[in-house]
């Protein structure tokens, strides 16, 4: 019989990154030493130069207004990352999943979608969501998991979906949105639609059942649509080399007679370049690109990760010296189109309504008990009645999360 | 009404539904200019053209990953899979997307489609031509699941399923395919989902099956007669949300109850009805609910008449029921 | 004997088995330098090297795949899934190929392996980092499946699983990853498999469980001993094959029994433990087997808890079924 | 309730092919159109010339005793298709998987292996089973699923597996096999065992799950493994083209930085060289290799499957004009090594040998009740106790096959 402590089984919460760090050293050199070096091979499509201009070959021609935006929004998910960083140190949400170093892929591929286009995301992109519409408080919410969320607080944080911003549903198994979104691209196809669908997923995700899948209907049937890697140089512990041993993954493409592009995902007028030239593909009828943004996850995989246990500060360096955001300030301020007056204003007025939706959103009640039986079907069948039934009667859980 | 057997009549419902809704689509492996394997969608491609009757590669989770995209959209995807053994490497997409998309998205995103595929024993088909997996999708949330047992049920539950909004899973017992053979309705028929069938009606034991293996229940039924027997068989058609009220009413009238189904027997939904009905007729129960079942071993080739819960191995459990 | 928590008895059992038997083969996603997202397996690359301790690209099925072949060969794979939600894009390969290896080469190929995987709620993990896919590997003849509930029958029995012949899922439940602790023997320490454990002996009620929910199952026994009920709690440990004559021998004592599981309630294995009992033990039944499990929906993030069979919910089925 | 003819439901015996054929001419021009002339793409491996005469820029240097033999091999497997079609029309047999038209594929890659190697085949290879030395009694006991098949007639027809033959146990669900030879060959590689593995599938299955998880394990881990793709260009009704947007079979090798190989497939000596060569590669530690087979199914699917239906008889005449054996025949008749005579004596003892087995096969009986319940488990747990005393005490069911 056992000789467990009993008692100290039943906990309540416990987090799921309630991990300690591995103290160990890492023992072989990180992916970090590879990309930076490759984002100068000849294929990779670059805009932004280090001097802050734009290479005219290749630059999409983005008016200043739209520059600006996307600016502002980058500037925008950057600090709401690392609100959501804080506010899950403090207990008050379970989970965030960033993107910290990845905003110019995130905000450059939505921005070059049209707005009949449509999004298959992965979990990090909730830039492109905000980007498409979708409110913030309603983000928020999700987060805090509330009665106002969505997702009705049945999913983790980062777990929404927005039919007002054409972005859909999150789901965790990697890959799965891969086939989804070719389908939907299909479906558009066969309507006579004028749709295109882009999914997005890490280069991890391209070892999936779901995008060997994906990619190769796409082919076959020549579909409408953008398969966005972003190739950020980990899957949780594990560097893209060890992912693959192909030459890179927008080379993954011949195998499904689907071209492939790479750009450089730190730089967005790059990212906008390439995504904007294989929307148009898409829509010519000419049928589906993978497109590889090669990016850099620089912060944790998510708040559940310590990234020291295997990767050590020092290969961020080159990568920090990337920074999406930095780079597009440094040719804002060569245009001399952006102020630090300005940056100051953007900052706290984005503070401000942070500090608004998070109040908001903590505040909202969790859903209802009875929601948890809406949905699993389209009408009660007799057996979740019952259940519903019972737990109406049954005595309370002690709640968490609020 | 014209005569059909169960390919003919499910044909019939998928050329019916494909007139009347130009949402509704048909893929698959060899579905197109071949017609399927088992000839059910022939004639569909030639009607319908390569853009809603469509041949894909060999790959499951991309028919059925790229069937959830389009019923995204909008559109009403058949998928077929040409065996429901080959049902697996799609299961992620069915047990973690397509069953929980509705209520994950809070609504945001129903996903309807119904997935079509043979099911069942009885064509010498070995391990993996002959499996009855539909416990492994009633045990998720989220998928309706019905399995016909003659043509006339075939088409009405088929246009039901697909008319439905939810997803269904809709296993067609291969085994009856041509041999089942009935009156089918023209033109429209709906057979409402989660109406379970009275087939015979009987005062002694209720038999609750369904698919093929319901000739094989009746057949038993017919000898349990000549012993003084009488069975009351249920076709549950539905089987799930299952036809609870039916189920329930036909025990408590008997009090007695032989559940029979070609899957193997642990953890398969012969045991889920026996736990039900313990919940709720638990009084009238006179003697242990019983199943006759598929043996807890991949299916096999050379024994399968062995393998399979046949007339001959549901008489004594009638039997000994009755006389307990 | 030392202290250990669960994370640290299942880490001590691997490095025990992988120095004693260099057949031993850890692989998957994070496995290696980071020791686990759960840190299960840390330090085990640190001592036996990147051939033994394999961080593998991101695919199930290619983690399920390999090792097959590996075992065909020889070695002794244990493979981890890092979340049980996340072994469906390879099932195919454990339940058409892993499970049916034996069988199906007549003898030929046994296969031999151990997929070690975290289940079941507790962390806020939502939809997706909280199932228990139980049944839906029970059901598969061919399987073995287990999941411990305390740190020395971590150890004990993943011990017994990489030594016995068969393939085994060892399901690990994560809300008492860190919080089940308890002395554990060093060195050697097999728990046999197919054997529950009585964790608490009593007259008036069987409560049959495992895993996590064990603990839910005793605090809710010591509420109902207060009120004057005394129940009886099974840890089944080995979920399949069960300890069937354990089960049956307490329910002929107290002829009412509650089954409680974290996993959704149709198809289940509560039904399946409550159609064995009424074939085994019909007329020693007092009240109708009750089930408390995991509704019949995904399972959802904020209202885990109400979701969950805890101890609150728990104790009225036995208060029913002890008074029926 | 059902209007069902109840009576008629009760069927005995409906075969898997109970399938009438589509009367409707095909649609779209079939796929073999396109082979016959990709098979002189400048990256084909090539051997056997028109003229009968081999080039000896890859000629892989067989012996004459090794080409004989091989000859040999591949008549005996032809004869025995045709056979075990026969039988399958006589209802003595359920069903046959034949290989007509991908002998030479199938024996000169088997003939390819050193002894140590292993397979982990497709369904179709039983010339590769025979030719590892799985004794063709054993094969035909698996066609009649008696009480000496080696699967203890628990598969279909065509479903062995024979250890002493190194040859694994085919499965029907298409791929697994796959990435099961990668962790086999992987296995061997950990132990630093001198083995090589190869996986035959055809080009039905690079569009599986499992191609795409073996080749990019086969690749990350440098695994010796040879991937042999038998492009006979359908899977059942599904032309290749329809498979795969990819500029071929061997192409999708770069995905996963393994190396890929086209040879005609007709060819044997083009096989062998083909194979041997990715054998030694593997066998040196450079890992695996994709090997496209390029070769046409003469016959139809399975006994199951009338071809008519897809495929118009027109469009395998310039496949017959490759007839892998009769290029094989007219190159000995080029070298002067084989005579009418020989050929005749050879297909006398060939079909004496068959009448034996099948006769012998055919008698033996089923296998017996108990052991249904045998090898689920190493041993037989309480349930299989109990329902194997269940099924020894019930009465009988009425045989079938037997
Ligand atoms: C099928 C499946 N397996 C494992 C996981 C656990 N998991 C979550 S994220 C992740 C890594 C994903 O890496 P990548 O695709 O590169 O995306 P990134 O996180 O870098 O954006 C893993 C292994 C999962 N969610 N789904
Ligand atoms: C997973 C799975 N899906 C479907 C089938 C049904 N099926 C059997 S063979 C076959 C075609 C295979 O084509 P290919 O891989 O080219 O091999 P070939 O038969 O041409 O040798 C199909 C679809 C199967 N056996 N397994
Ligand atoms: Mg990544
Ligand atoms: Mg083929």
């Amino acid at each position: 019989m056992s000789t467990a402590t009993l008692a100290a089984a039943r906990p309540g919460t416990t987090p799921i990154e309630a991990v300690a760090p591995d103290p160990a050293p890492p023992t072989h050199a990180p992916a970090a030493a590879r990309h930076p070096d490759e984002i100068y091979a000849p294929d990779v499509v670059r805009v932004l130069r280090e001097d802050g201009t734009l290479d005219p070959a290749t630059d999409p021609g983005l008016s200043l207004d739209e520059v600006l935006a996307l600016y502002r929004g980058m500037v925008r998910v950057r600090m709401l990352d690392k609100r959501l960083e804080t506010l899950q140190r403090q207990g008050r949400i379970g989970f965030h999943i960033g993107s910290l170093g990845e905003e110019a892929t995130i905000l450059g591929s939505a921005a070059a979608l049209r707005s009949s286009d449509w999004i298959f995301p992965c979990y990090r992109e909730f830039g492109a969501a905000l980007w498409r519409g979708m409110s913030l408080q309603r983000y928020l919410d999700n987060m805090f998991g509330n009665a106002n969320d969505l997702a009705k607080g049945r999913q983790m944080p980062d777990h929404y979906g927005s039919r007002a911003a054409k972005f859909g549903s999150v789901s965790s198994p990697i890959g799965t949105q891969i086939t989804q979104a070719v389908g939907f691209a299909w479906a558009a196809k066969l309507r006579k639609d004028d749709v295109v669908a882009l999914s997005y997923f890490g280069e991890g995700a391209t070892s999936s059942n779901e995008f060997h899948n994906g990619l190769n209907f796409a082919g076959v049937f020549k579909i409408p649509v953008v398969l966005l890697c972003r190739n950020n140089g980990w899957a949780i512990s594990v560097p893209s080399e060890r992912q693959t041993a192909s030459p890179g993954f927008a080379a993954k493409g011949v195998a499904y007679g689907v071209p492939g592009v790479r750009c450089d995902g730190n730089d967005l007028f790059a990212v906008v370049k390439a995504t904007r030239d294989a929307v148009e593909r898409a829509a010519r009828g000419e049928g589906a690109t993978l497109v590889e943004c090669m990016t850099y996850r620089l912060s944790g995989h998510s708040t559940s990760d310590d990234p020291k246990a295997y990767r050590p500060d020092a290969g961020l360096e080159p990568w920090r010296r990337k920074d999406p955001l930095a780079r597009l300030r440094h040719h804002l301020d060569v245009r001399r189109v952006w102020s630090d007056a300005e940056q100051k204003a953007l900052e706290a007025e984005v503070e401000a309504e942070l500090r608004g939706v998070v109040a908001e959103a903590e505040k909202t009640p969790p859903p209802s008990l009875d929601s948890m039986f809406d949905d699993v079907f389209a009408e009660l069948p007799w057996h979740l009645a019952e259940q519903r039934a019972e737990l109406r009667k049954g005595p309370r859980a002690k709640a968490h999360g609020h | 009404m014209p005569q059909m057997n169960m390919v003919q009549a499910i044909n019939d419902a998928l050329r019916f539904e494909m007139r009347r809704d130009d949402r509704v689509i048909v893929l698959g492996e060899d579905v197109g200019k071949v017609g399927g394997v088992f000839r059910v969608t022939q004639g569909l491609f030639d009607e319908f053209g390569d853009d809603r009757v469509i041949d894909t590669p060999l790959s499951e989770g991309g028919i059925i990953g790229t069937a959830i995209g389009m019923a995204l959209y909008g559109l009403v995807p058949v998928p077929e899979i040409q065996f429901a053994d080959f049902i697996f490497p799609a299961y992620d997409q069915i047990v973690s997307e397509l069953a929980k998309y509705r209520y994950r998205s809070g609504g945001e995103y129903p996903c309807k489609l119904v997935i079509r595929t043979p099911v069942g024993g009885g064509i010498r088909g070995g391990h993996y031509h002959s499996q009855s997996p539909e416990a492994q999708f009633i045990h998720v949330a989220g998928l309706k699941v019905v399995c016909p047992s003659n043509p006339a049920d075939a088409k009405g539950l088929l246009l039901a399923s697909i008319r439905d909004p939810d997803p269904v899973l809709f296993f067609e017992p291969k085994r009856i395919y041509r041999a089942a053979k009935g009156e089918v309705p023209e033109g429209d028929h709906v057979v409402p989902l989660s109406k379970a069938a009275i087939v015979r009606p009987g005062e002694h034991v209720t038999i609750v099956t369904y698919g093929a293996m319901l000739y094989e229940a009746l057949d038993a039924s017919n000898h349990a007669a000549s012993q003084g027997i009488d069975c009351e068989v249920i076709d549950l058609r539905t089987l799930w949300p299952l036809d609870i009220d039916t189920v329930i009413a036909s025990v408590k009238k008997t009090g007695r109850v032989v559940v029979v189904h070609e899957a193997p027997k642990s953890c398969g939904l012969g045991g889920e009805i026996v736990a039900l009905i313990n919940e709720k007729a638990f009084l009238h129960l006179e003697a242990p609910p019983a199943r006759v079942t598929g043996w807890d071993t991949p299916f096999p080739y050379t024994l399968e008449n062995e393998y399979l819960p046949l007339s001959h191995r549901i008489l004594p459990a009638i039997v000994e029921t009755a006389r307990y």
